[in-house]
C-alpha cells in the first residue's frame, strides 16, 4: 500500500493490523472470516498472506469461543486482535469480556492479565440487515476494567487501533460502518499510535459544545458548519474513548460555551450522552447557560434500511437542539 | 511427603494395555441416505410417497419457483430495487423438502436461506420481498395462508435453535400433535446455541427436528474447518439423540428423512437431527464475491449435482413431466415473480413514526414524546 | 402460608409467583434448581409440588437455553417466568433478550409477541463468592423494548411481579439479595398488582430528592432519616422500574426541593443514575439550586466479601452528598 | 401448481425401508475404565506407573492432606471464619490424579472443586482460604511453588473452557510442549461454552485435555436430568474428539487416563476428553442443604465407593502403607492444615482503596478521583 496515498477507515484499520503484526511477533488476529476472506468488510485483507494462516485465525462461527480463547491467549502473553463480524453478534462474548477480560487482572491480583482487543464494525446507515446496525457501546462502558474506543476517521482508526492492540488490558474497539469507505485521508504508516483515555477536539469554538464519536460526527461537524453560517461559534469534541471518559476535555469546553448538545447514535435511554450530561449536571452544573441536550437515536429498535434515516441523529435535530441551547440563554 | 509428584513424575510412561480394563459402555453410528443418484435414477426402492406424482410434481413446482423468485430477488438487488439478499440457488431440494414434509400446525424456525421452504408454508413473495428490501412488515406474515405462528428469519446464527425448544415444549405441555422444525447451517453447529438446544429437546424428549443445511460454507469457512467432526450429523450424540445424514440434493431422500423425523416427535419419539448435504452455488449473499475463498472448478464439480435438474430428469424417467410442462411451469413462475415484485414495489411507504408502533404492545408513557418528537422532525422537514 | 403474617421480600416472590401459576395455566416457572430444590434462595420453594414438573421446570445448565427457551414459549403464548441463578450468569442470556425477546413483536409487526419474564438475584452484600454480586441493571436498561424491574420491599416484589408476569411484553425482574429477607411485612394474597413504570415516593420532603431503587433504598431512608435528624426534609423515590422510565414523578419532585442525589449500588459510569441526572441537566435544569449529585458503586470490580461494604454506597456517602447538595445553595 | 402440498401431504405414509438407500458413514465407541475394585483389589495387570511405591503412596498423600483441609474448611465457615465453601469430599482421587499427572509447565484452568488439583501444583492453602474468605489475594498465587500461569477459579460454569483453547494455540503457536488442562463438571456439558471450546480446540487440534468431573450432581440436578446422553463423555464426538470414561473414584484409572491424554496431546495428537465417575459426598457448598433433592440412602451407597479408602486398601495390599505411616500422615496433614488457618486468619486486612490497584495496569487518570474519594470516605469514617 501507498504509504502518502489517501486511505479509509477500513483501510486504516488494515494497516494498523498489519503494523503490529508485523512490528509484534505476539500479535494475532482472529474472527470468522478474518484470514482466506480477508474479512467481510476488508478490514483484514492480505493479513493472512503475509503472516500465515497460524496467526491470521479464520474461526469456526462461535463467538464465545473467539472472546474466550481470546482470554486465554492473552493470559499466555499474546495480544489477539478478535474481529467480531458484526456488533449484533458481539452479545455472546460480552459474558467472557465482562466476567473474565475486564477481571483477570483484578482477580489475580496482577499475576494475570489480559491485553487483548475485540473489533466489531458497529452502527446504521448501510442499508445492512437486521441485526447489522447496532450501537450498543453503553453495554461495554458500563463494564469497569474495560477500555471503549470508537474511531471517526482514518487517522484516528490507525492510531487508536494501534493504541489499542499496545495498550495492557482489554479493548473493545468499534468502527463505525457508515464511514467506513466515506472519507479518505493520508495515513502515513509511522507506527505512532494516538493517546487513548482522552478526548480529541476537532474544531473550537465558543458558543457552544458538540460532544460526539463515531460516525455521527459527521453530522455533528455539518451542524457546526451550519451554525457558523448563522454566526454560531460550536466547538465539536471526539469523545474517541468512552470509557474511561476524558471529563477534563468536555468540561473544560463547557465552563467556555456554558451550552452542550451530546450527540450518539446509540439509544438515548442510559446512553453513554448521559454519563456525559450527567457529568455537566453535577461538576458543570455551575457553568451551564442551558439545559444539556441530547440527541440520540430514539429508544426503540433501530428500523431495517428504509427507516434507518430517520432513526439516526441528523443534522436537523442536533441543529434543532443547538438552537434550543441558544435560546435559552 | 513429597512436595511435588508432578515433577518426579513426568518423564514416566503410562500403561499401554487396556484392554482388560476397559469395557465399550456405549456405541452410535451416523448412517448416509441417497435415494435418486446424480442423474435421478433410483438407486433402490424408492419410498411409496414418492410413486405420488402429484407430490413430486409439487415439490419438482416450488423448486423451479424458488429458483426464479431466487434469481429475480438477485436481478433486484444488482439494481438497487432490494438490499442484501441471501440466494439459496443449488439448495432448492432441501428447503422444498422441509417446508413441504411438515403439516401447517407445525412451525418453522429458519435461517435467511429458507426462502422456499417459507414460501412453501404460505408466507407471500412479496413480504420476503420487503424483508429484504429493508421493511419489517415482511415478517408480519399477513396473507391468506401465513403460517402465523412461524418465527420470523433468524440472521444470528443459530440464536433460534432455543427458541424451537420453548415451542415444542409449548406443544407438549398442551398435548397438541404438533412439531418445531428448527433449520440451521453447517455454520451455526458451531454455535452453543445450538448445541443447547438439542440437550434440551432431549431432556424434556420433545417434538423438535433440528436440520442442518450443510452447504459446504459459512460464508468462507469451508466445512471441514468448521468442525473436525466426520460428519455434522452426529453432533446429535452429544444430545444423546439420534442423527442422521441425507442427500440434500435428493428431494427425495430429504422429504423421506422429513416425513420419518417428524412423525417419530409427533408420536411423542422425540427430537431428531437430519444433516442434509448440499452446496451453496451463490455467492453467500449479494453482499458477498466467493471468488476470494474457493475456485471455480469447486462450484462447477456442484453445480452438475443441481438438485432441480436431478428431480426433473427423475420426473422425466417416471413420465411425469415433459418439455411442454416445463415451459408452461417457467411461464406460470415468472409471471407470479413478476406480480409479486410489482405488489413489493407499489407498496406503500410505511410513516417513519411507526418505529414505535410494536416495541411494545402499548407505547408507554414514558417514550410518547419521543414518538412525536419524530413525527415533528418529519413534519419540519417535508416542510422545508 | 399464612395471608396476613409478616413475610419476606423472597417469601412475597414466591407467593406471587404460586399465585400466578395458580391464576393462568399458560405460567411456567424455569430455570436450575428451581424445581426440586426450590430455588438457591427458596424463591421457588413448593412451586414444583404444587404445580407439578411440567410446570415448573428444572433446566439443564444452560443460561442461553433458558432464556431462548423462554422466547419460544412466550411466542407461542404461554407466560414463561425464567430464573437466572445470580445476576453474574445472566450474560449469556443477554443475546436473547437483546437480540430477540426485545424485537419479536417489532419485528413481526405485532403477529408474535414475548411476554417472558427473567428473574435474577442481584447486588452485593451478602458475603457470596466470585461473580454473585452484580448489579448490572444498566446492560438491560439499555435494550429498547425490554421492561426492568427492581422490587425494594415484599409488598413491592409481590405486585410489581405479578405485574411483571401479566405484562404482555419481557420484563427482567431483579431482586437484590440482601434484603432478601431483611426486612418482613404482610402481604396479602390478594393477586393485586402494581403499576408498572412508575415510581413510588417512599417518603415526601421539601428540601432535597434522593432517588434510588433496590436495596440501596434501604441506605437511603436511613439517610432521609439521619437528614430529619438536622432538619433536613428529604423525599425519597423508589424508581422500581428503570426502563422505561417515569421522569415526571422525578421532575415533580425536583421542581419542588430543587436538588438531587441518585443513589445506586451498580457502577458509576453509565449506571442507569447517569440517565435521571442527564434528564435533570435537560428538562429539569431551571429547577436545579444545586449539582445533581450520584453515590454509586465505583468503577471497578465489585470486590469479593472483605471490602464489599467499601464498594457499596453508604448511608455516610449519602449524607455527604445530600448535604453537598444543600450547602452549594 | 398446487398452492400447499403440505395440506395434502400430511396424511400420507413415509417409505420404511431404507436398507438400499442408505449406508453407515460414522461409527463411535465409548469406552469405561477401572483398574482397582471397590476393595482396591487390581481387576487386571495395572499400568507401569501403579507399581511405583513413591507415586502411589503420594498421590494417596494428597488425597488425604486434601480431605483434611476440606473438612478443615467447612468447619471454618461454620464459626463463621470463612465464606461459602464447596467441598470436595468424595472426589479426591479425580483431583489428585489431574494434578499429579500434569507436568509443571502445563497449565490448569479448573472451578471450584479442584482444590486437591490445584495445592498439588503449589498454590497454598492459605491462598485457597483467603479466596474463600472474601480476599482476592487468594488467587494471586504468590507462594514459592505457585503455577503461576494457572487460570484462576472459574465460577461461572465452563466459561474457561475457551480460556484453554486460547492458552493450547499459544502453546502451539511457540511449539512448546504444553498441555491446556481444562476441569468441567456434570452441570458444564450443557454449556455452549464447553462445546464451543471442544470444536475449536479439535478444529486446531490444540493440546487440551478435557476432564468432566461428574459427581452426578450440578446442585439439585442428578446427571440424567442434565442430558440424555447416555455418557458425558460422548459429547467430544460433536467436536470429533475421542472421549472415554474412567472410574473417578479409582486414583490408577484417573492418572493413566490423564497420563495417555496428556502425552497424546503434548506430541500433537490434539485434545481429548475424560469423563470421571465420581460422586459429590457433600453438600453442592456450605450454602446448600443437599437433603432436599437426594436421599441418604443415595449418599450412602456412594460413600460405600470413597476413593481414599480404596487407594488405601490397595497399598496395604501391595505393602507400601501401614497403620503407623497413616497416623504419622494425618499428623503431618493435620499439622499443616492448622498451620495453613493460622496463616490465613493471620494474614493482615487490605486498604479498601487497594479495589482499584488491579483493575488496569495503571488506574487511568478519570478514574483516581473515585480512588481518593474511597480513601477519604474511610478516613472520615475512622475518624468519627
Ligand atoms: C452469531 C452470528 N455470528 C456471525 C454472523 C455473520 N454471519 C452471517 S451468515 C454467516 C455464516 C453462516 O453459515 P451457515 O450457518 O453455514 O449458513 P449459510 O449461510 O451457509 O446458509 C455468518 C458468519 C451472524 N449472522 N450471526
Ligand atoms: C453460568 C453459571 N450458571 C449458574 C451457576 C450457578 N451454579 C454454581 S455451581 C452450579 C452447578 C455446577 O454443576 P457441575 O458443573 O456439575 O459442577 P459441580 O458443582 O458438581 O462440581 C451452578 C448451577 C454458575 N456458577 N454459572
Ligand atoms: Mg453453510
Ligand atoms: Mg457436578
Amino acid at each position: 500500500m501507498n504509504d502518502t496515498a489517501e486511505i479509509t477507515l477500513v483501510e486504516a484499520v488494515n494497516r494498523a493490523l498489519a503494523h503490529e503484526l508485523a512490528a509484534d511477533p505476539s500479535v494475532v488476529v482472529l474472527g470468522e472470516d478474518v484470514g482466506v476472506c480477508g474479512g467481510v468488510f476488508r478490514a483484514t485483507a492480505g493479513l493472512l498472506e503475509r503472516f500465515g494462516p497460524e496467526r491470521v485465525i479464520d474461526t469456526p462461527l462461535s463467538e464465545v469461543l473467539i472472546a474466550g480463547m481470546s482470554v486465554g491467549l492473552a493470559a499466555q502473553g499474546m495480544r489477539p486482535v478478535a474481529e467480531i463480524q458484526f456488533m449484533g453478534f458481539i452479545y455472546p462474548a460480552l459474558d467472557q469480556l465482562l466476567n473474565h477480560a475486564s477481571r483477570l487482572r483484578n482477580r489475580t491480583r496482577g499475576r494475570l492479565s489480559c491485553p487483548m482487543v475485540v473489533r466489531a464494525p458497529m452502527g446504521a446507515g448501510i442499508h445492512a440487515p437486521e441485526h447489522h446496525s447496532e450501537s450498543t457501546e453503553t453495554l461495554f462502558a458500563h463494564i469497569p476494567g474495560l477500555r471503549v474506543v470508537i474511531p471517526s476517521s482514518p487517522a484516528r482508526a490507525y492510531g487508536l487501533l494501534l493504541a489499542a492492540i499496545r495498550d495492557p488490558d482489554p479493548v473493545v474497539f468499534l468502527e463505525p460502518t457508515r464511514i467506513y469507505r466515506l472519507v479518505k485521508e493520508a495515513v502515513p504508516d509511522t507506527g505512532e499510535a494516538l493517546p487513548l483515555d482522552v478526548c480529541f477536539v476537532l474544531r473550537s469554538g465558543s458558543d457552544v459544545t458538540l460532544v460526539s464519536w463515531g460516525a455521527a460526527l459527521r453530522e455533528t461537524l455539518a451542524a457546526a458548519d451550519a451554525l457558523a453560517a448563522e454566526g454560531v461559534s460550536a466547538e465539536v469534541i471526539d469523545v474517541a474513548t468512552l470509557a474511561p471518559l476524558d471529563m477534563t476535555t468536555i468540561l473544560e469546553s463547557v465552563a467556555k460555551t456554558g451550552r452542550c448538545v451530546i450527540v450518539h447514535e446509540a439509544a438515548r435511554h442510559v446512553g453513554v450522552g448521559a454519563e456525559i450530561a450527567a457529568r455537566l449536571a453535577d461538576e458543570g452544573l455551575l457553568t451551564l447557560f442551558a439545559p444539556v441536550k441530547r440527541v440520540t437515536g430514539y429508544d426503540t429498535v433501530v428500523p431495517l434500511a428504509k427507516l434507518e434515516q430517520h432513526y439516526m441523529p441528523s443534522t436537523e435535530r442536533i441543529l434543532r437542539a443547538a438552537r434550543a441551547t441558544l435560546e435559552a440563554a | 511427603m513429597k512436595a511435588k509428584p508432578m515433577d518426579t513424575l513426568t518423564a514416566r510412561r503410562t500403561g499401554q494395555d487396556r484392554t482388560v480394563a476397559s469395557e465399550r459402555v456405549a456405541q452410535f453410528e451416523i448412517r448416509y441416505t441417497q435415494f435418486l443418484d446424480e442423474e435421478g435414477r433410483p438407486r433402490c426402492e424408492l419410498p411409496p410417497f414418492a410413486h405420488d406424482p402429484e407430490l413430486l410434481v409439487s415439490l419438482y413446482e416450488h423448486m423451479v419457483l424458488n429458483r426464479l423468485f431466487d434469481r429475480k430477488a438477485v436481478a433486484l438487488q444488482r439494481t438497487g430495487q432490494l438490499g442484501t439478499y441471501p440466494s439459496s440457488l443449488g439448495q432448492e431440494a432441501t428447503a422444498v423438502a422441509i417446508g413441504a414434509a411438515m403439516a401447517r400446525e407445525d412451525v418453522l424456525l429458519g435461517t435467511y436461506r429458507e426462502t422456499a421452504a417459507m414460501l412453501i408454508r404460505g408466507v407471500e413473495m412479496r413480504e420476503i420481498l420487503l424483508y429484504w428490501g429493508g421493511d419489517e412488515r415482511g415478517m408480519a406474515y399477513a396473507g391468506p395462508r401465513a403460517p402465523k405462528e412461524d418465527f420470523p428469519i433468524s440472521v444470528p446464527i443459530a440464536t433460534h435453535a432455543p427458541h424451537a425448544v420453548g415451542v415444542a415444549y409449548a406443544f407438549k405441555l398442551r398435548k397438541e400433535p404438533r412439531v418445531a422444525v428448527c433449520v440451521v447451517g453447517d455454520g451455526a453447529t458451531s454455535k452453543g446455541d445450538f448445541y443447547e438446544a438439542m440437550n434440551g429437546a432431549a431432556v424434556w424428549r420433545l417434538p423438535v427436528v433440528f436440520v442442518i443445511v450443510n452447504n459446504g460454507w459459512a460464508i468462507s469457512m469451508p466445512r471441514h474447518a468448521q468442525s473436525a467432526a466426520a460428519t455434522l450429523a452426529q453432533k446429535a450424540i452429544a444430545a444423546g439423540i439420534e442423527g442422521e445424514q441425507v442427500d440434500g440434493n435428493d428431494t427425495i431422500a430429504v422429504y423421506d428423512a422429513m416425513r420419518r423425523a417428524l412423525d417419530k416427535a409427533r408420536a411423542g419419539g422425540g427430537p431428531h437431527v437430519i444433516e442434509a448435504l448440499t452446496y451453496r452455488l451463490s455467492d453467500h449473499t449479494t453482499a458477498d464475491d466467493a471468488r476470494r475463498y474457493r475456485s471455480a472448478e469447486d462450484v462447477e464439480r456442484h453445480a452438475a449435482l443441481d438438485p432441480v435438474k436431478r428431480l426433473r430428469a427423475h420426473l422425466v424417467q417416471q413420465g411425469m413431466w415433459s418439455a411442454a410442462k416445463e415451459e408452461a411451469l417457467h411461464a406460470e413462475c415468472g409471471a407470479r415473480v413478476e406480480q409479486a415484485v410489482r405488489e413489493y414495489l407499489a407498496t406503500p411507504a410505511r410513516e417513519p413514526a411507526s418505529m414505535f408502533d410494536h416495541l411494545f404492545a402499548e407505547l408507554p408513557e414514558a417514550l410518547r414524546w419521543q414518538r412525536e418528537e419524530l413525527s415533528a422532525v418529519e413534519r419540519e422537514t417535508n416542510d422545508e
